[in-house]
């Protein structure tokens, strides 16, 4: 059967678990192998972690959802819960739905009984001493706990508990497969019943990956062409960069950790003028101290691509918790006018090839491209599928013409920088005041292709030039790109769903797309149709499109995980209209849930509206 | 070819002419630069000349060379850069006592670290030039500067102390009007394998702090015996109260991070291809 | 007779002189000594300078204009031209009225003898050679000459020559005084005929000063209190911090020059949080190198004043020139959400105003506070009411209350940082969330007042908490602050100027409020009436005030010198109006000319509009 | 009182614990500064805490004192800031080894040499631990971490050679399992006049590079004759290859930045009013 990637409304199989307890407790490393598992079998798997600063205690949990069909967020209700301790049962037991599964372990966790649930007290702690002595394998042995649940097989199990623990020597691997093993009898020991049989599904078509937003951050570069990255480490973005320390250099690639993040953006301009695809990964605090480079790298015209895995701000803020916080930072973040290009993807797989997208942006445009995601998409992990490496193609370095198109799994365009023609190379002008503002850049190593970048403004071969003409045709120049950016993007394939004549609409960018778009079902199953738009690329916006979009509506609600509606603001400044805001500024994302109760409120509204006016 | 005869002429930049003050002292270390370039006979277009910001900033206008006049502070990190994907070109690294030691202060034990292989040429005048006469990390305690009306309350930095505690592989100290030194050290720093670090008294004869009279006076050659390979006897010339030393303090050989980096690419086996490293992460 | 600050439409006096050349050729010296020895006589003085990045060569001008009343322009034509050498000659005749003077030395310049001006060939260098044996004297020469033209008396000029060369020695000063008058003698030699006699006038009242908009920023600041500047050097704020240095010592305080602005900043939040008042300057490059810790302040609630002085960007882009670029980094350069407060003062006397009203805002609302001038008002040096002193007015440190109103020559508050009372300090909450958000908070020495300030996410006692609903609950906290800074700035003085019947609107912010005044009048001479608002506050914006006037205008300008509108993109979003946008992006500010053309240009379009709908 | 009887148990939080690893070295740190404070009998309310970020870097949520938890690599400066207006203040400052010596790295020289009378504490554990097991400028040379996962290709710095070179007057350095010299030297650190700086070997537990049991082997006191007012001999212990010696390696009395600031102020006569300044400008 395999996966199937169009959406579908309705599932045969669709059900979340959370694994909740303390930072440090094993709760990410036993959710992820039971993810792992799963995504092993023809069912999408989707996962969704956060946990405290801190080094050790404060609440950690990993949600994970499993359908027959294609996730798009972590959902509102889980079907079973874990509490490894009492904090983590308070927390998380509102979320617990009415018959659903509760395991715990006694000696940390008085429970509630008056609650509707299936409770399951195992002691896990105690099993794991009885078993290997230590209490520290107790993660492993609600693994096995789990795998009873829904009928995993262990040899799989085994091989994944080996891959991870296999470096720290046998003995841990043996211990820990000891743990499951205990933890699986326990269960049907204490007559805990299977659910489901997840061992009998088919085994995953071989065209998946199974992986988080930031590797996809990472893989994307990879397939990009990016062969440098200079880094500084940073929650949530720190996984990016040491996912490309671990596999550029398999490819011939580069990363070099700097002395910060400043450092980290200057090497990475260096290594672009030096004519390499390259990329920096890092969060709102280090995004800040870039500022100085990103207006450099937007005037000396070279292509950088810069990732910000947003999290809780401002300042230090929440640094394991989600926001949309750093969108106006992103697009009005430099001092003077520097062009650059902002990019949103909505998941992991968009993750992907948005990535990939960034590059080709920031080469055919030479400027700063900044990939915004956040600690939701981040630290997801979703099945994702394998791009066709048979459909990669390299677009001319000489090419000025060529429309690229919007990167898939089924055809991935691959931009060379364009570089100067020998007739170019006779009188070289490095930013050559073309129609489209981008002028072709010699690599290091072309006879008579030296030039002057520099940050002064200049004139056409890179001169130092001060005069007011000369200043402001500069400046066009650069904005013209834009310009150019705007247009390719008003023809990219059409960011909105739904019924043109619904006079509701919902708007949203980044990491909600997924909560808003299972919200839209939820309300469509009430009745309630709405209309969605979706903009990957935020600025420039596809103007034309959204201009389109809302045209013919009557309520526009805007979606945010920020306080003060930075997207909101955008959309009002360029259009004009008045939206209901819905904000979430909690660290936490969206739940469809949520956005389910924002539109049926305006959907009453509409209706009362309708018969006022009728 | 046009390229071969420009090398042998000059290889400064036959359309942008320096706009420093007359007298300053950065003529002369352009003059030796470009002299260097020629006795080296590099081909200009595999020359890259990465400068801060300052009157000695301006150096990368000066050649005809691929050039790259950043921010303030980050030419080293930006070289850095440059480098590690460009081992194949001549990556010169020139900016002032205050893009150096202030701003970009906290790059040069990184670059050294590193060993990145490529020359950084610091001219010290002793003052912000380019902004008309501030304190800079040189500038002597109790001097008055335009920040410091009533004398520099910081104590000036030991330069060579600094590069020779971050364990730079070549470290050398000259002056802006020894043409022959400049010359011979340039010389050997730029085919030094690893960071080798040029630093060289520039004065600024508009906001004069240390004028070539003075330095004169105070400057003198490291001894003929000297032994540029022990570092205990480098510090003791780079604390000397009486003289401010001039010559090669410290020279090393070490693996330089190109050599370090293709370490990593032969341990790491570089045949795998991108749909191979994908399928790791099914 | 005195000054007479009321404006005024119509002046018995207004000539502008401008002396231009090579920077480094004494070009600001000559036209500084000419300014200043003007500016001890009872007319008002208003200079404007502008000249090359580069140390040597390029080119540089003084406009200096002299009135009888208060002047808000540098003017768009000059009666008198200096001329040093041709290339001074060739950009700065198209600027010389009609009928004007042309001063310019023969053995460097060739004139276009078709145009009708008053020619004055003189050799200025060699009268300086024969004089002092160096060329260099002859800016002094130059100063003779218009003292001859202008009849302005020698004694008051040596003692200004005394002042500025006594440093150099009896030998410099000597030289000078000999070159002045050798210029003078030789203007009376070639029958220059004197125009006015300056010497004539009355002298100034005692309570004007003559300063720069960058020293109004340093005096003001002494005034309002600040003991404390870290500071790194950065054209074109350099001088802020210069004049900080040499004064704040002598009045207790203290400047620090740090190694970057990062640590600038850093120190100013340091010395913030030991309870003093403090400031750094600093422009563009250096303002996004201060991202990082504006955020922190926000988050930490430590009142800090940051002066950015804007010149042409992006990057390096055009030091000594001006530009309105930063806005909207200013507003929304950090990322995640902190508040902030940003100023735009007007001029040189209001820079010196504004800079109080900043410290009393960041005091009072414990967050950063920006005030955003430029180039033009920086280096531009105007006659400015000197305030009473005996009418400054300390706000106590426990009153939560008073209205504190903006400062002016006849009454200045000054806002003391509000501290905890006794009771408050037995269960001390430092982020106690009040109903205006803003929270006493402790001196470090006071015993019991002991808290933590981190950039975390906290609770009321400043522990940190990552809690959902305790970040949404103190991001609320942090962001009410600012809706009661928009409160109390609707209670301002309008900044509306203009009959509210009239259908043309113009609006503009920060320096181009004098030439959009100037406009005004001369567009009033013509019989175009129009309504002016410039208000002070960029962010948050007095909201209803801006609506009022927007209310009836059929026809809004927005004035601005930037590329892209970031003010017309700002008031667009807030207020959903359609501008007619006028930009001007060339490192030069707009003369009263430029926007009095558009200004007509709308003017004709309501007029074919009022035709077309009669 | 209140503030006294706490003085004398305990100047630790009563209401922020400490989230560290069980076992990590930072909780050594914290008893011998708390004891410290106690021996010396400071007020909390005197007592100013700025720390950078990282496990560290936490620090100063755990002490009852006025107490600055502000960005990564920023302390030294916030601190500068804050000792400059309120000499009054003990003002301590504390981060770790990627927090001082890599990206605030540059900012500890110019602390140096305005000589700020403060003490700057740096818990080297050779990792970036809060961020989860990434080099730092202290890890090894070819050691595997996860942003070198095929081995470090930087050298680590001598940070007490660094430090010497940028003549900070009171340098020490010491471990964090050794209870009775961290308290030695943090009371004589905190008593110096001018800028201190205490090293001190912290070991992580978790991302552990320099276990506790291997940093035993090779720390050695320095010896008992060792002058400490002799730098070049503090140089040459700093760069031992065979042990990482402990103890004060520098000491040297000069004037600090308060001293310097006064200096300025008497020079400037203090008794000018605003509004005489304002006539100035007349
Ligand atoms: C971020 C930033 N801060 C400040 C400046 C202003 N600035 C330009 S050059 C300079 C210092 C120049 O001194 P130095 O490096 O010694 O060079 P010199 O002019 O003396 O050769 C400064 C502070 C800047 N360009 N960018
Ligand atoms: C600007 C910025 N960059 C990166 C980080 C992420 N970060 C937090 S702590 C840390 C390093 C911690 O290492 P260290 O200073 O050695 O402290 P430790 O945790 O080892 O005690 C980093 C990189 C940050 N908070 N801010
Ligand atoms: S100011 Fe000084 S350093 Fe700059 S160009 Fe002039 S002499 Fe040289
Ligand atoms: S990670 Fe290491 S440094 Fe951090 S608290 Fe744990 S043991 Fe200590
Ligand atoms: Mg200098
Ligand atoms: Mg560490």
């Amino acid at each position: 059967m395999g996966k199937v990637s169009k959406p579908k409304l309705k599932s045969k199989i669709d059900f979340i678990i959370r694994v909740a307890g303390e930072g440090g407790e094993g709760v990410m490393s036993c959710g992820e192998l039971f993810a792992k598992a799963v995504a092993r079998t023809s069912y999408h798997v989707f996962t969704f972690i956060t946990y405290p600063t801190e080094m050790k205690g404060g609440y950690a949990m990993t949600q994970i959802r499993i359908k027959d069909i294609t996730i798009y967020s972590m959902g509102s209700f889980v079907d079973c819960l874990v509490a490894f301790n009492q904090e983590a049962y308070d927390k998380s037991s509102p979320y617990l739905k009415e018959g659903g599964i509760l395991i715990y372990d006694p000696e940390f966790t008085v429970i509630d009984d008056s609650k509707n649930f299936i409770n399951y007290p195992i002691p896990f702690s105690k099993i794991s001493v009885d078993t290997i002595g230590r209490p520290l394998g107790k993660n492993v042995v609600v693994l096995g706990i789990l795998s009873h649940l829904y009928g995993l097989e262990h040899p799989g199990l085994e091989k994944l508990i080996n891959d991870r623990y296999g470096s720290k020597g046998e003995k841990v691997v043996a211990g820990n497969i000891k743990a499951l093993k205990a933890g699986a009898s326990a269960a049907k020991e204490m007559g805990v019943t299977t659910v489901m049989d997840l061992s009998k599904s088919e085994a995953a078509a071989e065209d998946y990956m199974f992986i988080s937003g930031n590797q996809a951050v990472a893989l994307g570069a990879i397939a990009a062409g990016c062969r440098f990255s200079a880094g500084y480490p940073l929650t949530p973005s720190t996984s990016i960069f040491e996912t490309l320390s671990k596999y550029l250099p398999l490819v011939g690639g580069k990363t070099i950790q700097m002395e910060d993040e400043i450092a980290a953006i200057s090497a990475i301009i260096g290594a672009s003028f030096g004519g390499e695809k390259v990329i920096t990964p890092t969060s709102g605090p280090g995004l800040q101290l870039m500022a100085e480079q990103m207006s450099l790298a937007s005037m000396l015209e070279l292509p950088i691509v810069i990732v910000d895995v947003q999290r809780g701000g401002p300042s230090t803020g929440l640094p394991t918790k989600t926001e949309q916080g750093d969108m106006k930072f992103a697009v009005y973040g430099s001092a003077g006018e520097s062009p650059r290009i902002i990019l949103a993807p909505t998941g992991v797989e968009d993750t992907f090839y948005q990535t990939i997208r960034a590059f080709n942006l920031a080469e055919k445009y030479q400027m700063p491209v900044i990939l915004l995601t956040d600690q939701s998409i981040g630290y997801r992990k979703a099945t994702v599928k394998m791009p066709n490496f048979a459909k990669i193609f390299m677009v001319d370095k000489y090419d000025r013409k060529t429309k690229v198109k919007i990167p898939n799994a089924e055809h991935i365009d691959l931009v060379q920088r364009q570089i100067p023609t020998e007739e170019e190379l006779l009188d070289y002008k490095r930013y050559k005041d073309t129609k489209t503002g981008i002028s072709p850049v010699a690599r290091p190593g072309t006879p008579e292709g030296q030039y002057l970048a520099t940050g002064l403004e200049h004139d056409e071969y890179g001169k130092t030039n001060q005069e007011p003409d000369n200043h402001l045709k500069m400046s066009k120049k650069r904005f013209r790109k834009l310009d150019e950016v705007s247009k390719a993007f008003e023809k990219n394939p059409i960011e909105t769903y739904g019924d043109p004549n619904v006079r509701i609409g919902i708007m949203g960018w980044g990491s909600t797309e997924g909560a808003i778009r299972e919200a839209r079902y939820l309300a469509e199953l009430e009745g309630v149709k709405i209309r969605h738009i979706h903009p990957h690329t935020i600025s420039p916006l596809p103007e034309r499109q959204i201009s389109k979009f809302l045209h013919r509506l009557k309520h526009l609600i805007i979606v945010e995980e920020n306080l003060t509606g930075q997207f909101a603001h955008f959309i009002k400044a360029k259009f004009g209209v008045k939206p209901i805001e819905v904000h979430k500024c909690e660290g936490m994302p969206f739940t469809a849930d949520e956005i389910y109760n924002a539109i049926m409120k305006v959907a009453r509204i509409a209706d009362e509206d309708n018969i006022t006016s009728s | 070819m046009k390229t071969i005869s420009q090398a042998v002429n000059t290889y400064k930049s036959k359309s942008i002419k320096p706009v420093w003050c007359p007298g300053c002292g950065d003529f002369g270390v352009l003059a030796a630069l470009d002299k260097t370039f020629k006795a080296l006979e590099f081909k200009p277009e595999e020359i890259a000349i990465i400068s801060g910001i300052g009157c000695s900033g301006r150096f990368s206008h000066y050649f005809n060379s691929y050039s790259l006049h950043g921010t303030h502070g980050r030419a080293l990190p930006t070289a850095t850069g440059l480098k590690a994907v460009r081992p194949d070109l001549h990556v010169i690294t020139i900016g002032g006592d205050g893009d150096g030691l202030s701003i970009g202060g906290g790059h040069i034990a990184h670059a050294a670290r590193k060993n990145v292989n490529l020359t950084y040429i610091i001219l010290d005048n002793n003052v912000y030039g380019m902004t008309k006469g501030q304190s800079s990390p040189t500038t002597p305690l109790e001097y008055n500067t335009n920040t410091a009306p009533y004398g520099v309350y910081e104590e000036a930095l030991n330069p060579i102390a600094m590069f020779l505690s971050y364990n730079i592989g070549y470290i050398a100290r000259t002056t802006s009007t020894d043409m022959k030194s400049m010359h011979s050290i340039l010389t050997e720093a730029i085919q030094h394998k690893g960071f080798s670090l040029v630093y060289i008294m520039s004065p600024c004869v508009t906001y004069s702090v240390l004028p070539y009279s003075k330095l004169k006076d105070i400057v003198k050659p490291l001894p003929e015996n000297y032994d540029n390979s022990d570092k205990m006897s480098a510090f003791k010339y780079a604390y000397s109260d009486e003289h401010m030393y001039t010559g090669v303090f410290y020279k090393e050989d070490k693996s330089c991070l190109e050599e370090r980096l293709q370490t990593v690419f032969d341990l790491a086996a570089t045949s795998k291809t991108t749909s191979e490293i994908m399928t790791e992460f099914k």
